[in-house]
């Protein structure tokens, strides 16, 4: 179940290209209006691209070119979507919705009830199976969409953001369901949580303005990301820079010598320890990226800038209460600090004070 | 007792200039609009406006309170529900007799009312509840001929139509109606019609804004040059 | 209308002969012609709101026709059409059908002219469903047959009744096509509007007397039919169906 | 029927002196009629889509009334009402205003019949459209007159067209009621339909090219308002309305 | 801007009664059909109740009984709903949807344009202004929605997920446009994210099966739950129990001694101390609660039971991968581990071994 794709879309300036291996999952991140519900439209057969081909396992998805328009009608390209509305039909109650993909494939009556009957509890949702989608809330309608969608069993399942209209008691165990079903399948998901990312897909793919911006392993994408977003996703702060002979400097002003000594892992899960050795390696002006996490920038008063620590002065520009923490953002970082911190501080919005966190709490690597 | 018309005209010298509406019987629709328009130029500045539907729907209309001056009916039946209404008596201006319509090519070899009658023959007429469906029957009573009809149509255009159209092999319909429908269709007399002809009453109408232009109106038809745009449309004389 | 009804001989109007056969023949004939018109009608409405097509504007308006002819002459387009001489008639009638002074040359006339709003109703609810749940079943397997049937179907179903009333209350109603191409004649092709149009030449009053059954007819099934409301607002969640109304 | 047009004979038939005043006639009534049905027929079409209330069913039966009556009852309904013995005809009478027979009834009698053209279309579609984006304007703080103006109008606006069309269509071809109720006098209430009948008892071939002239115009205008598209699916968010069709 | 709600909805078995102060704001969380929806569609003249009555400083929303019956209209209650779907005006492009609030108020349409401007800027939006909502992405659309609600200036604002569908680069910010908009404003916002309640909300209402299940000041009700969903919430273990002679004991086996010198207060964020005494003065066998953050329960092989610190033998359920933690979920407890520890533990679902957390980062408090 290998699958390729190239496709533009011109008048949503979509222009995207990926593969995925057989049996992988692919999860498809990015800002809003970046395109990920295109890529799924464009797969699962609603829209046609300007130019492009997928193939799925040998199937041809879609050939569009200045010579040749095939498209494959959508039932015939053994692909499951489950969109951003969950779109449930209305005439049919919980249970015939999910029954809906079984008996397509003909699968008998009573066959098909009982398949769609276990989706639905395992969905959590086996006591809504004889209402219609006018009488569910926002979420038992999302889960049954949910159930509808796997219960089809398709060569390829997508799912445009499955979780987000769930509570917080469904929302782990459905997590957890998708685990299960995704293993052995080819699955691309669309989702704005990294938790999901990280739990649930082999390999991340990040659009934005309808390109790719970042692609590649789950865990490298998140622990060493490229772009603002990317960092943003993985709750790192990123700043982008250069090498310098002594190592990497960024734009404004952070300086962080490269040893072969500094330690490279910061134990930041899954992470790729080759990447500083070739921050190290690379040549004098090429850019690198820093990541630090935001607990482990330290704040104070005065300028704490010691051998084995990188410090500068910031304005703080936002004050964020996290339960138990509070975020501060300062001249491009985030740092999380004590609540207890901020009252000895006096750090309200515009304060001044200094960031700073220890050269071996950053991770380096080339861009 | 008609007047003469001229002489009505002449010993007056009433200026007969108004606007009068006269509603007409179907049938007479092409005869009547050459009478107005000959009656216009009798009397410069007379204005003649025809309103033509079936007799029926006419008595109907002037009993709802139509503004007419003039009803030339189908039938002396129908002249009878608006009497009440009548400025003078009816005036009889024309008679039409039935004749058999075939279609040009005659595909059933129609010669007679009895070749009508033969089963296989696809005759139409008009239903007892119009005058020419009453003297459908009359006529086919006094021939001794049962008439058995694919269908009792409302009114002699949709006779004719279907004659026309070569839908029916033959229909009962007016001699005036045979002529003016040209080469479509074939007449072939019918003695026993020749002798129950149906008669037009017209006759002017007391709630005429107008009555001297629509009783003059109803003279002209009844006299010479009337009488002859009617005869040459293929109506008898009354 | 029902004050110029002459109550007192209302009962042995109505029962009449002519009339209870009148009355009968609409019923069946209209029937027959909804039935007809739904057979045509839904496939028609599907090509022209869910495929395009060079030409479809043209298709559209020729549906429509027969709302825009005056009855007459929309009897003669179905005679020059259907008639023995007609463009379809003459080879029928070498077969050795005959149409015209037929029961079915009524169903005819009264599919003709009721057609339109069966096809109107449902290609505007079509286009008004859209093609997404549509696009969701494709999705999930189902081949085209089974999306009109368990999808398309089932949604525009209240458009497809009440475009079905329609179109039985239109054939019902119809007289000038059926006068000009099917005839009159009591029992065969002389259905209630006829009887009532052949009535008025005699008495106006027992016109008026008859089209009251008609009208009544015609209620009824309206009433009836639009016991099958509408799907909400084919929403997933319309809690604003049962929205306040201070 | 083009097949059964006389061509040499077309133009100097149809810019006979008759014809063309019979064809602006039937446009201006037309037209007229139309904006009568819109006026009446939009808020009958709210109070039946948005309200409930007993009598509701009754109501919708009687706006559908016109649909069965034969044309020639409905004309003789109307001359019972509105003729000068009417029942309103009367009243107004005696205020010096006379309807039957002048090109007012001509009007009255087509919006009579157009009318449940329109109120049917746009009632499915108020249906159709639903409560929801009428509720949100009402929250956001619109009156009742704004969320019409502003929501209700605009979402239902293809439906209101398309009704509008089939009003006009059917007002252009009306005639039986026109006929009985208004009369056929040259000018006045002789419309195209009418000329067309009259036509018919002398040339029907003439009767036929003046139906052409129908047709041409209806479909012409049936044309252009389709031009005015639905809103998709009123939906947020409709990438299905590009569907892919192999 | 005070509120007070008391509503009954009998066909949705929804019952439930509160008040609001002026100006504060109140976050409703809850499962899925909890009547979180329900509850915004009631207060905006969406639905009518069966029975029940509430008011919007001094004007009557809705009064329902058996002998009267007053809803006004939507219009007139000065309260603006952002649903759960966001139907935009499909007809309008976005600028004129922002805008219809300020034009309804009679504002004239050059300032209602310019309002509209502004509030699609602060959304990240006025890039959008001229599409209509067909062309817009969900989280687009989902933007346009919550301008669209704060340009309509309510006395009350209803916010039904309003961050659901966002990205994380606009989330964070339309957070803190949230915060800046709702300081001196009456508003109810419906979220699934603990999160927003903590930084938006002045006080929750917890909803299970249409009815209350907890209520409170937002730092109390997440910092000691008393039902299992606002542990979930407060991201904490729950462990319902009662009080013994010695302290507190749950049925499947835990005891905490309760003593005048044990710390109370575990640096939970505004933690109320008076609770802790309030425990350790309730009478013998009352119901009390004890919560504990995963991050200090702790996981061993053997038991490591000592003075001071509670351990008990659990079988693992579930083990979840988030980020650079593994949280396992054993013995109704969730623990926060690093990975090394899995991998050195050997643990997968069905191991065997032993929780313990100290005395002292228990919180116990009386139900
Ligand atoms: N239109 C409706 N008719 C009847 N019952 C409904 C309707 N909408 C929702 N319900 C039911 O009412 C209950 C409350 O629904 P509500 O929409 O208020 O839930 P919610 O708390 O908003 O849930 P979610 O988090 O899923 O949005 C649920 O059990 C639901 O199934
Ligand atoms: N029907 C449409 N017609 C034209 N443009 C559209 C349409 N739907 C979306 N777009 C535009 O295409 C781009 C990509 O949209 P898409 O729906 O793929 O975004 P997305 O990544 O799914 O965003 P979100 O996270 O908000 O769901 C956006 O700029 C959007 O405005
Ligand atoms: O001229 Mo008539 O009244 O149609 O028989
Ligand atoms: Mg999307
Ligand atoms: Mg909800």
């Amino acid at each position: 179940m290998s699958l390729t794709f190239t496709a533009t879309l011109a008048d949503r300036g979509f222009d995207v290209a990926f593969d995925l291996a057989p049996g992988e999952t692919l999860a498809v991140l990015g800002p809003n209006g970046a395109g990920k519900s295109t890529l799924l439209g464009l797969l699962a057969g609603l829209l046609a691209p300007t130019a492009g081909r997928a193939e799925l396992d040998g199937t041809v998805l879609f050939d569009v070119g200045p010579d040749r328009r095939t498209l494959t009608e959508p039932r015939h390209r053994g692909v499951s979507l489950l969109a951003q509305e969950a779109l449930l039909f209305p005439h049919l109650t919980a249970l015939e919705n999910v029954a809906f993909g079984p008996r397509s494939r003909g699968v008998d009556r009573g066959t098909a009830r009982a398949t769609a009957l276990s989706w639905l509890d395992r969905v959590g949702a086996a006591d809504l199976a004889g209402r219609r989608p006018g009488h569910l809330s926002g979420g038992q309608a999302q889960r049954v969409a949910v159930a509808r969608a796997l219960a089809a069993d398709p060569s390829l399942l997508l799912l445009d953001e499955p979780l987000s209209a769930l509570d917080v008691t469904v929302a782990p165990a459905l997590r957890t369901l998708l685990r299960d079903v995704l293993v052995d399948r080819s699955a691309i998901i669309v989702t704005h949580d990294p938790l999901d990312a990280f739990l649930l897909a082999d390999r991340v793919l990040i659009l934005d303005g309808g390109t790719v911006v970042e692609s590649g392993a789950t865990a490298s994408v998140l622990t060493r990301p490229v772009t603002a977003f990317g960092a943003h996703l993985a709750g790192l702060n990123l700043v982008p820079g250069v090498r310098t002979a002594d190592g990497f400097a960024s734009a404004d002003g952070w300086t962080v010598p490269l040893t072969d000594t500094a330690p490279e892992d910061m134990s930041l899960a899954h992470s790729a320890p080759e990447n500083s050795s070739l921050a190290h390696s690379a040549p004098e002006g090429a850019s690198l990226a820093l990541a630090v996490r935001p607990g482990l920038v330290t704040v104070s008063r005065s300028d704490t800038t010691t051998q084995g620590t990188a410090c500068r002065a910031a304005e703080v520009d936002d004050v964020e209460h996290r339960g138990d923490l509070v975020r501060l953002h300062a001249g491009g970082l985030a740092a999380d600090v004590a609540p207890s911190d901020v009252v000895a501080l006096g750090i309200v919005p515009g304060s001044r004070l200094f960031l700073a966190f220890r050269h071996e709490d950053a991770s380096i690597y080339p861009l | 007792g008609a007047t003469s018309p001229d002489a009505a005209a002449g010993s007056e010298g009433n200026a007969i200039d108004g606007s009068i509406t006269v509603f007409a019987a179907a049938s007479l629709t092409a005869a009547f609009t050459d009478l107005a328009g000959q009656f216009e130029e009798a009397h410069p500045g007379a204005e003649v406006t025809l309103n033509f539907a079936g007799s029926s729907d006419l008595a109907t209309q002037i009993g709802e309170g139509a503004p007419a001056d003039v009803l030339a009916s189908a039938d002396t039946d129908t002249m009878g529900r608006v009497t009440d209404l009548l400025a003078a008596d009816p005036v009889a201006v024309a008679t039409n007799t039935l004749q058999l319509a075939v279609p040009a090519d005659n595909p059933a070899g129609i010669t007679s009312l009895a070749d009508a009658a033969r089963p296989g023959v696809r005759t139409v007429v008009c239903a007892r509840q119009v005058p020419c469906g009453a003297a459908a029957a009359a006529v086919g009573e006094s021939a001794g001929v049962d008439l058995t009809p694919v269908s009792e149509e409302s009114s002699v255009t949709d006779v004719l139509g279907k004659v026309t159209s070569g839908e029916a092999d033959a229909g009962l319909v007016y001699v005036t109606d045979v002529r003016s429908a040209g080469d479509a269709v074939r007449g072939i007399d019918v003695p026993e019609a020749a002798r129950a002809p149906t008669t037009y009453p017209i006759a002017a109408l007391a709630g005429s804004g107008d009555p001297a232009t629509a009783q003059e109106f109803v003279d002209f038809a009844a006299g010479p040059s009337g009488q002859s745009v009617l005869r040459s449309a293929g109506f008898g004389a009354p | 209308m029902a004050l110029r009804v002459d109550w007192p001989q209302f009962i042995p109007l109505i029962t009449s002969e002519s009339a209870t056969a009148a009355l009968l023949l609409s019923l069946r004939t209209s029937l027959t012609a909804t039935a007809l018109c739904v057979l045509v009608g839904v496939p028609m409405a599907l090509v022209l709101a869910r495929t395009s097509f060079r030409g479809q504007r043209l298709l559209r308006s020729l549906v429509l026709l027969p709302l825009v002819l005056p009855p007459v002459v929309g009897g003669i387009a179905l005679l020059y059409t259907f008639g023995r001489r007609g463009l379809l008639g003459g080879s029928l009638s070498a077969l050795g059908v005959e149409i015209a002074f037929t029961t079915t040359a009524v169903v005819l006339s009264q599919a003709f002219v009721a057609l339109p709003f069966l096809v109107l109703s449902l290609e505007g609810a079509l286009r008004t469903v859209g093609t997404r749940y549509e696009a969701v079943g494709a999705t999930l397997g189902a081949g085209r047959w089974t999306v009109l049937r368990r999808i398309t179907l089932p949604l525009v179903l209240p458009a497809l009744v009440s475009g079905a009333v329609l179109s039985f209350a239109r054939a019902l109603g119809e007289f000038g096509a059926t006068l000009t191409f099917a005839g009159s004649l009591q029992g065969t092709t002389r259905t209630l509007p006829l009887e009532v149009y052949l009535q008025r030449e005699t008495d106006p009053d027992a016109a008026v007397a008859l089209s009251f059954i008609l009208v009544l007819v015609a209620v009824a099934v309206v009433g009836v039919a639009h016991r099958v409301r509408p799907l909400g607002d084919l929403a997933p969640r319309a809690a604003s169906r049962e929205a306040a109304r201070p």
